[in-house]
Parts: C-alpha cells; sequence; structure tokens
C-alpha cells in the first residue's frame, strides 16, 4: 500500500495520467481512440457474436424442437404436410413438412442460442448483425421471409485454435 | 403580574440549552438514484448531514428466478442464472452447473475446465473493473470510468469471441462447454472450441489490464482526496461481517482469508500460482484496494492458464435430454461478488424440483443497515459503493 | 475608430451596445468553455466526445443543446415556492453578467474601471450563492435544499480565503482599481504571482470552491444529491444555470489573471499592439486556467463536507492571514 | 498479501465406503444432537424445530461456525401445481434449511428442519447470526414461515398487501398460464432421419400440460 509521500504528489499523479492520455489521444486517435464515431464508423462484432437468429426456410422440417426448447416461447411456428410428386414415373410420393410461419419475437427473445443449438437440420443460424431496434415492440417480431433474409449475413465458420 | 420566589428560583436555575432543537428529515434516495446501481431505495432518517436509522428497500427488480427455474429444464436454466450478477454473468453458471454435475456423477474434461477457469476469471476481472470505473465516480471522480471500462470492453470481446455473449455467455453445458452446434449436413455451424488467435489476443489483453491497473493506482489509489474519503470509513470487523454472510472481496478486506476458489476445489485452481488477496482494516479503501489486486491476481491467473490447456474433448458423454437423478447438494463457488451457491434439490426429471440461489451481493446488502448507521450522507455513497453489489444480484 | 468614439459619447447608443456586447459574449464565452470542457474531457478519457452536430468535431454541439433546453417544457414543482423558483436563474446570472464590468480587457477596455474594482468583484461573485440558495430552497426538494445549505456553508467558508489572498495582492499593488492593479504589475515589470505564489494557489482554491467546482462541488454532488439544487430546474431555468457556471469559471479566471498573472499584459509587447492584443492575452491566459480548473474536474474525487470546512477554516484562513501579514511587512519594511 | 493454503476439508468423493465427510458430519450431530446425512459432498444435519436455534447457537458457539451463508426452505408435495412432480410419495412439509460455516477452512453444515405445511412456525435465528434477518423475511413473504421473535417480519420483495406465497408449490405462475405453449401446436412427430436425435423423446414438455 502506499506509504507516506509529499502532500499533492497522489493528486498530480492522477493529472499526469489524464494529461498523457489527452495528449496520446489527440495526436494519435487511430491508436488509443476507445471509442467510434458510431452512425459513421461501426466497429466490426466478433464471428461468434449472438446478434439475430437467421433462418434457412429450406432446410426446416417443421420438426417443433426449437419452439419446445426456447425458455421465453417466443418462436411461432405452424406448418402441414405436403405430397411431393415423385422424381421418376412410379417412383414413391414423398411427404414432407411444409412451413407456413415462423416468427422470433426479439422482444421477447433472451439471445440464449438454444433454438440453434437444438436444431437438428441446421436451419438456424446465428448472425452478428445487431442494427434492427424498432421504435415499436410489436415491430420486434420478425416473420420467416424477414428471418430468410438475415441468412446472407450468416459468416462463415472461423479458424479454431490450435 | 407577580412572579413569585419559586419561579424566580428555577428561573435561574433553568441552564440554557445551546443545542438546537433539529427537526429529523427522512430522505428518500433512490430507487431512481445516480448512485443506487439499478433500483435500490434506501430511506434514512438525517439530522443535517448524519443519516440513522437506514432502511434498504429492495424488491423492485425481483424476478422470481428460483420460480421460474422450478418450470425450466436444465439447459435452459443456464440461461436464466446468467441474468443474475449479469456483470460477471459467466462466473453464475459454473456453481449451478457443477451441482447438476455433481449429482450426475459427471466427470468434466480438463480442457473444459480450463476453458471454464480462464472465462470465469475474465468475468471476474470485467466485474472488477465495473467497480473500479463506478467507485471513484461515486467518489466523484469521472475518468477512471472510462480507463477501466476501456479494458473491460478488450475483455469482453475475448469472452464475446468465445461464447457469442457478452453480458449472458449461457456457454456451460451440463458435461463441459458448449459443443458443436447442431448435427446437420452444413458446415456453416460451428465447433464452438476456443477460436483462433485466441491465446495471443488474451495475452495482449491480459498485459493491458495489467497496465492499466497501474494507471488506476495512479489515478486512484495515490490521491489524497480519495484516502480522506475511503480511509476509516465503513469498517467492518471479521465477526459482524461473518454473521452477516458478507463474502468475497468484502470479506477478505476485513482480513480473513477467505476465498472459495481455494477452499472448494472446483475447477483447476490449485494447479496455478495465485494468492488470495486479503486487506487489513476492512475499511472502504481495502475493498477497493482488492479487488484491484484481484483483478492482477486473476490476470495471472488466466496468462498461467493459457500455457496449460490441455488437449482433448470440451464436452462429456451426456444424453441428449438431460435428467438429472435424485438428489440434494449445495454447490458454491467464489464469484466476483462473493459466495455464489445453489442449493440444488433434483428428482430424476428435466428440470430441477426446487433451486436456491444464495447470491452474494444480498448477503453482502443486508449489512448495509448496520454499516451506515450514524454515517454521513456522502459516506452512506461511500460504503454502499464499495460493497459492490449488483441489484440483479441482490433482487434475483 | 472616430465613427465608435462618437457612438459611444451618446449615452443610450452607448448603453444599448454595451448590452449588446455583454448578451453577446457571456454566452459565447460559455459555450465555447463549455465545448472545450466536453472535448478535453472526452480526450482525456481516450474519447471521440461530441462529434455529430454541425459536422467537423461536432463544434454545434452546444447550440444544439441550448436549442434542446429552449424546447422542452418549462417544469415549476407543485411544492415549489413559485417566485423565488423563477428569480434565482436570474440572480445566478446576474451575478455573473455583473462581475464582467469590472474585468479590465485590455488598456482603457473595461465596462467601468472603479475605485473599489477588486472588492466589486468579490462581493458580486458572492452574488450567484445567493442565487443557488435561492434556487435550492425554492425547489421545495430535500436534496435541493441540502444542496443549497452546502452551497451557503462553502461560500462563508471560502469567501475569507479568497478575499484574504486578494487582499495581499491590494497591499502590493496599493490599489483595489482592476486596471490599476495591473498597472501596477506592469510598472513592477512582474506578475504579482511570483510574490504570491502561496496567495495565488490559495485565491485558486477558493475561487474552484466558490465555483463549486469538483473537488469542491457538493452543492451539486450528483452521487448524492441527485443534482444537487439543479435537481427540479429544467429547459431554459437549467440552461441559464449552466452557462451562468461556464462564464463564472471564466470571469473568476479573469480575475485571477488580473490579480495574479498580470492581465492583459505580455511582456516584450509594445503599448500600441496590447491595445488590440490585450482581451486576447486576457483570454487566452483565462483559458490556462480554465484548463487547469476542467483538469482538475476530471482528475479529483469529492472531498466530504467536513473535509471541505476543515481545509477552509484550518489551512487557507490561516494561511492566507499569514501571507497578508507578511506581505504587509515586506511593504512597509521595503 | 496473504497466501491461504489451508487444509482442503471438502474432498472429491471417493468411491469408498465412508465419505471423507463422514467424520466431521458425525461430529456435529453429536455436538447439535441431530442426524447427519452427507448428499453429493453436503453436510445435512437434521434437527427438531423446537431445537433449531439452540442447534445454530451450538454450531456458531462451540463448533466455531460463524459465517452464515443462506436459510431458505424447500416445501415437499406430492401435488404440485407449478412445475416438475416428485416421483416418490413424500412426506408433505416445509423444510428449513440453513448452510452455515467457517471463514478460515471453509467447512459448512447445512442445518434443516421439518415444519408442518399449515401455518409453519420456527423460531428467528436474527439474535444468532445478524444475517438471517432478510433471508428470514424472503423465506416468510415465500413461504408463509413465520419465524418468532424475528424484529421485523414484513415483506422483502414483494410489494406490500400481495397475498400468497409465490414459492409455495400450489403458487400458480401466471405468465405461463396467460399464453398458450407455442411448442404445443401442431405436433409432429419426431422426424426419423435426423440422426442421433431421432433416438430421443421430444426434449421438453409443457409442466403444465
Amino acid at each position: 500500500m502506499s506509504s507516506r509521500t509529499v502532500p499533492g504528489s497522489g493528486l498530480w499523479k492522477g493529472m499526469w495520467v489524464l494529461l498523457y492520455t489527452m495528449v496520446r489521444t489527440i495526436f494519435k486517435p487511430k491508436k488509443y481512440l476507445a471509442t467510434v464515431n458510431y452512425p459513421k464508423v461501426k466497429e466490426t462484432p466478433v464471428a461468434r457474436a449472438r446478434g439475430v437468429i437467421a433462418l434457412d426456410q429450406e432446410a426446416c422440417t417443421v420438426c417443433m424442437l426449437c419452439a419446445r426448447n426456447c425458455p421465453d416461447w417466443c418462436i411461432y411456428i405452424e406448418g402441414h404436410k405436403e405430397e411431393i410428386p415423385p422424381d421418376k414415373p412410379g417412383g414413391r410420393i414423398k411427404v414432407r413438412n411444409k412451413l407456413d410461419r415462423f416468427d422470433i419475437d426479439y422482444a421477447l427473445c433472451m439471445y440464449c442460442g438454444i433454438c440453434v443449438e437444438v436444431c437438428p437440420f441446421d436451419a438456424l443460424f446465428w448472425s452478428p448483425e445487431y442494427e434492427y431496434s424498432e421504435a415499436q415492440m410489436g415491430d420486434m417480431m420478425h416473420d420467416m421471409d424477414k428471418l430468410q433474409d438475415w441468412l446472407a449475413t450468416v459468416p462463415d465458420q472461423p479458424e479454431l485454435e490450435k | 403580574m407577580s412572579i413569585d420566589a419559586d419561579t424566580i428560583r428555577h428561573l435561574s436555575e433553568v441552564s440554557v440549552s445551546v443545542e438546537l432543537q433539529t427537526e429529523d428529515m427522512t430522505l428518500n434516495i433512490g430507487p431512481q438514484h445516480p448512485s443506487t446501481h439499478g433500483v435500490l431505495r434506501l430511506v434514512a432518517r438525517v439530522d443535517g448531514e448524519r443519516a440513522f436509522d437506514v432502511q434498504p428497500v429492495i424488491g423492485y427488480m425481483h424476478r422470481g428466478y428460483e420460480k421460474l427455474a422450478e418450470v425450466r429444464t436444465y439447459p435452459q436454466i443456464t440461461t436464466i442464472v446468467n441474468r443474475i450478477d449479469w456483470v460477471a454473468g459467466y462466473a453464475n453458471e459454473i456453481p449451478f452447473i457443477t451441482a447438476a454435475e455433481k449429482i450426475m456423477e459427471l466427470e468434466v474434461p480438463p480442457r473444459a475446465q480450463y476453458i471454464r477457469l480462464i472465462l470465469t476469471e475474465m468475468a471476474r476481472i470485467c466485474s472488477h473493473l465495473v467497480f473500479m470505473a463506478s467507485y471513484p465516480l461515486e467518489l466523484g471522480a469521472a475518468s477512471p470510468l472510462f480507463f477501466a471500462l476501456r479494458e473491460r470492453e478488450r475483455v469482453l470481446d475475448l469472452l464475446e469471441g468465445v461464447t457469442g455473449g457478452r453480458f449472458h455467455p449461457n456457454f456451460n453445458r451440463i458435461g463441459g462447454v458448449k459443443p458443436a452446434y447442431g448435427s446437420g449436413s452444413m458446415t456453416r455451424k460451428w465447433v464452438q472450441d476456443l477460436p483462433a488467435g485466441f491465446y495471443r489476443d488474451t495475452r495482449a489483453a491480459m498485459d493491458r489490464v495489467l497496465e492499466v491497473c497501474d494507471e488506476l493506482d495512479n489515478l486512484v489509489a495515490g490521491n489524497e482526496i480519495i484516502l480522506a474519503r475511503t480511509k476509516g470509513v465503513g469498517v467492518i470487523p471479521v465477526d459482524v461481517a461473518a454473521s452477516y454472510g458478507l463474502s468475497g472481496p468484502n470479506l477478505r478486506a476485513s482480513g480473513v482469508p477467505f476465498d472459495l476458489r481455494k477452499m472448494e476445489h472446483y475447477l483447476p485452481y490449485d494447479e496455478l500460482d495465485w494468492n488470495v488477496v486479503t486487506g487489513t482494516n476492512g475499511d472502504c479503501y481495502d475493498r477497493w484496494w482488492c479487488r484491484l489486486q484481484e483483478i492482477r491476481e486473476s490476470a495471472k491467473m488466466i496468462q498461467q492458464a493459457i500455457d496449460q490447456v490441455p488437449e482433448g474433448p470440451i464436452q462429456a458423454k451426456v444424453p441428449k435430454v438431460i435428467k438429472v437423478p435424485k438428489g440434494e447438494t449445495y454447490v458454491r463457488a467464489e464469484n466476483p461478488k462473493g459466495e455464489m451457491g445453489y442449493y440444488l434439490v433434483t428428482d430424476g426429471g428435466n428440470g430441477p424440483y426446487r433451486v436456491k440461489i444464495r447470491s452474494a451481493s444480498f448477503s453482502n446488502l443486508s449489512i448495509l443497515p448496520w454499516a451506515l448507521e450514524g454515517a454521513l450522507i456522502p459516506d452512506i455513497i461511500a460504503i454502499m459503493g464499495s460493497l459492490d453489489f449488483v441489484l440483479g444480484d441482490v433482487d434475483r | 475608430m472616430e465613427l465608435l468614439t462618437d457612438l459611444m459619447s451618446n449615452f443610450w447608443i452607448a448603453l444599448v451596445l454595451k448590452l449588446l456586447v455583454v448578451a453577446l459574449i457571456i454566452p459565447l464565452i460559455g459555450m465555447v468553455i463549455g465545448f472545450a470542457e466536453m472535448k478535453l474531457s472526452a480526450k482525456m478519457q481516450a474519447r471521440v466526445g461530441p462529434y455529430f452536430a454541425g459536422g467537423r468535431w461536432g463544434w454545434a454541439q452546444l447550440i444544439a443543446d441550448g436549442v434542446k433546453f429552449f424546447q422542452k417544457e418549462d417544469l415549476i414543482p407543485r411544492d415549489a415556492d413559485r417566485p423565488v423558483f423563477k428569480v434565482a436563474p436570474i440572480v445566478v446570472m446576474a451575478g455573473t453578467v455583473a462581475l464582467f464590468v469590472v474585468i479590465p480587457w485590455g488598456p482603457g477596455v473595461i465596462f467601468r474601471d472603479l475605485d473599489i474594482g477588486i472588492f466589486y468583484a468579490l462581493a458580486i461573485s458572492s452574488l450567484t450563492t445567493v442565487g443557488v440558495l435561492m434556487a435550492g430552497w425554492a425547489s421545495g426538494n430535500k436534496y435541493s435544499l441540502i444542496g443549497g445549505l452546502r452551497a451557503a456553508g462553502q461560500l462563508i467558508a471560502y469567501e475569507l480565503p479568497l478575499v484574504f489572498s486578494a487582499v495581499a495582492v491590494v497591499i502590493m499593488a496599493g490599489t483595489m482599481s482592476m486596471q490599476g492593479i495591473v498597472e501596477a504589475q506592469v510598472s513592477a515589470g512582474y506578475p504579482f504571482v511570483l510574490l504570491q505564489l502561496v496567495g495565488f494557489v490559495v485565491f485558486m482554491i477558493a475561487a474552484l470552491a466558490e465555483l463549486s467546482r469538483i473537488p469542491f462541488d457538493l452543492p451539486i454532488a450528483e452521487s448524492e444529491l441527485v443534482m444537487g439544487y439543479l435537481t427540479e430546474y429544467s429547459g431554459f431555468r437549467f440552461l441559464f444555470f449552466f452557462l451562468a457556471e461556464f462564464a463564472n469559471m471564466f470571469s473568476m479566471s479573469a480575475i485571477a489573471v488580473t490579480l495574479f498573472l498580470g492581465g492583459w499584459h505580455l511582456p516584450g509587447i509594445p503599448a500600441d499592439v496590447l491595445e488590440f492584443a490585450g482581451p486576447l492575452i486576457l483570454i487566452g491566459k483565462s483559458f490556462l486556467l480554465v484548463f487547469a480548473m476542467i483538469w482538475f474536474r476530471w482528475t479529483f474525487p469529492r472531498v466530504r463536507q467536513d473535509q471541505l470546512q476543515s481545509l477552509a477554516w484550518k489551512w487557507l484562513i490561516p494561511i492566507s492571514l499569514a501571507n497578508v501579514i507578511l506581505t504587509g511587512v515586506f511593504k512597509v519594511v521595503l | 498479501m496473504t497466501s491461504n493454503q489451508s487444509d482442503v476439508t471438502s474432498e472429491q468423493a471417493e468411491t469408498t465406503t465412508v465419505h471423507p465427510l463422514q467424520e466431521f458430519a458425525d461430529s456435529v450431530a453429536a455436538a447439535v444432537g441431530g442426524e447427519a446425512e452427507i448428499t453429493f459432498d453436503t453436510v445435512k444435519v437434521h434437527v427438531p424445530a423446537e431445537r433449531w436455534v439452540e442447534a445454530l447457537t451450538t454450531a456458531r458457539d462451540d463448533l466455531g461456525f460463524g459465517y452464515f451463508s443462506f436459510l431458505s426452505a424447500i416445501e415437499w408435495t406430492n401435488d404440485p401445481a407449478v412445475g416438475y412432480p416428485l416421483t416418490d410419495e413424500v412426506e408433505e412439509r416445509i423444510e428449513v434449511i440453513c448452510t452455515v460455516g467457517d471463514v478460515f477452512e471453509g467447512r459448512r453444515v447445512t442445518f434443516s428442519t421439518d415444519l408442518p405445511v399449515d401455518s409453519p412456525t420456527i423460531a428467528s435465528l436474527v439474535d444468532v447470526y445478524a444475517g438471517a434477518n432478510w433471508h428470514e423475511r424472503e423465506a416468510h413473504e415465500m413461504f408463509g414461515i413465520h419465524f418468532e421473535g424475528h424484529p421485523n417480519l414484513i415483506h422483502l420483495y414483494l410489494p406490500e398487501g400481495f397475498t400468497g406465497n409465490p414459492l409455495r408449490k400450489s403458487f400458480p405462475l401466471l405468465s405461463r398460464e396467460v399464453k398458450p405453449w407455442p411448442g404445443d401446436v401442431d405436433v409432429e412427430a419426431m422426424p426419423t432421419e435426423g440422426g442421433d436425435a431421432a433416438a430421443d423423446e421430444p426434449s421438453t414438455e409443457n409442466p403444465e400440460a
């Protein structure tokens, strides 16, 4: 712990820290500036950042796992069964589930990522996009088309530490 | 009108009271107040600048997590325990996950344990840096805020780079840390191991953290005004602190080496070389100083740990649907704020039967009526701030 | 130039012109200092600071702020003492404006060179504290009341060292006229700070306390008293306090410059240049002191009320008294 | 400053018949006159309700457990309105649990006692551990336990006039009742071609359903 020194030296030490911070921030802003001019300059979030959930409609099989595992009950899914004609004549008629509705209420979502994790068919992804705030809380409900749009922003897999 | 002899004698004996009769004023500090860290409310009876009978009123942020946990599955609960002490969300997960693993009798792979340790210590650094930022602000000095938060941001970026969440990582799974996303065909889902460059960035960030500790030392520790404001203010003796259940740096500042990282052996802390920081006087300055030293210790711990991270799996073999067998246990861990524990009662289901959350700030704050008796208004703020509480941790 | 002299000879035109100057200069100085505080504090903390309003550097930030304040609803709390609540910002502003009267901007450039200039300045500078006390009382808010009373206690404690350290300068200069004090330093050939270093330091500390700047901002003390006496103020009334604070910073610095740092005079500059350069030199020197105040503001924490009082009564007043006595003795002996 | 290399007391459970904490648990139980039980490294000593304060006073004074960790309660019921039901039949009761320890070696003991479900009453610990004040207020409002001798037994979290005891299992969780469970819509059978996910049943069941 600090021992008794010249009175005022502690005050001066603090002032010195601010002085050199000021000087180097003014003359070398690129290196020392801690903040950015937000709407003009943007920081890139890390690749794993949980910004918004993107949906791949083609991959979704309406298995409801995400909606059931959601702790907040903020995913709403509806679907129906659809028959697909066989690829070649005489083949079997396939039945697949078609997605009718896939809404995520981001006003309720707590960004835990459980839905992305439990999805067995790789239909849900995290995207680091974060600029989708709305003036009305109701507008935070993203429908399946909007969620599909986010898919383009999903980054590639980053490398892992050796 | 005549005055009789008795009255005259009586009047001559009356000594003039120089004590001015003043009326007490009830001062309501909070729930909206700059230094109550959210929604704490203090009702104080003040006589001038001196306060008596300070009663904290809490519950403005009570979210009932113990009830919510009863209707959730185990993986879902880690998402809500993140939000208890949100400045160190990661550290909250550890005791809960450890409790569930203990009842399941799971052995966690060493690599996962090391990752947990590194991230917990990062959460500790973040939490203490928030204290480093807010405490001088409560005493009136604004600049340490930005110095501390700048480095915290760097550490949070690292945490986010690994877990995906800055405040609410939700990165622990029963049996390890987060495994690969999904099991489908596409390759865009990632394996959640440490990302490339993590070791390098962490080393650089820890160097910067140690550097900013020196800057904070210069800005705050030597400052005569800070010393005058904090030394000898809000002294809490060990026995009082213990009977109120104070823990963490608040208790260690009183001189007890009560550190659950040494005592409970829940993560490989024993394999690292570090010291328990203790103060001597138990005043506000010591509590500040202990936290500053703990940042240094944690930074050194992380620097050692990243050299020792073993290879191997990050997840033990667990069933896809977690069911914890019947059992009861209390597991506590050293959170940045103090002892955080979960009394977990399970009965084989997908979710627990009862979770009692023992949060550090709740007990730390309960000493306020004792500690603030007869304090000056500025000292109320100084003592309250030095306890370093988070309202989410108090109200749960 | 002749036109100006002609105009100034008419009392009414001169009055209007002077009023205009006052009405322009005080908000302008307040804004410049306010902006400097924002920007410098940002740089001291490795931040960008205001950057959006007005394009480059966010130079129009305070204009935008001012416009915002004017747009706000004029709120007066129900329990407030309405007339006093309304008058308080005006009293504070009046004290600020009145202080500018005796600041010597250059040789001959002064609104009114009073014989008792420094006496007037110190007396009028307490007026702002009266306004603060009024604001604290009238708001009908406990935080405001505590803030106002703290301001009053602070005024009583720190007026004395302020006066005593000025008295030492008056003894050296032999006059109380502000111009006279500057001219005494010009003729002496050195600024009084060389001989009155103790007085200067005491004056600056007391001035900080008078201005309720950190480390003596107990009347506001946001972390304790929310906003102290300003808690209930909003809109243009708050703007008045805000501008008055920054303008007061300047005028207190200008008085300190006049008393201790040679005022508008800078050695080596010929007299005819000083006619025009004088105000610039004064403003430059004052801004140095203002910078120091900003620097303190962002470095130091706040002291406690008892520490504030003991600093004044146990240290500053004895020191400044001793300084007066020493100065007097030397003046008589030498 | 000080390095603490104190001994380990709660060692990892080993697969021996005698738990390493057994001796400690027995000594505590003998001192306070209760029954010791070790569940997953947690020493739990059960004492009768009428000897509650006496037992904890002994723990504080004779055993050196000056550190008050927490006090809470568990409601054991066979018919919960909220949450997961118990598999085995239990005796319906409210169990008060209180963990205390010491600050030097990190030993800890959880004391427990049983109270009847209807109007549970127990003596207050405030005079033994000052920190019990808030914890008892919390248990009072959450479980409806009356603590005799508590100086200020008013609501802690809940607003004045709130009726009901939220942590009782009979207290409904409204947020889960006013809204239908989204997972209930269109219940499809689990896809069979989903890798190992197919082997499991849906991982969440609506607890209220």
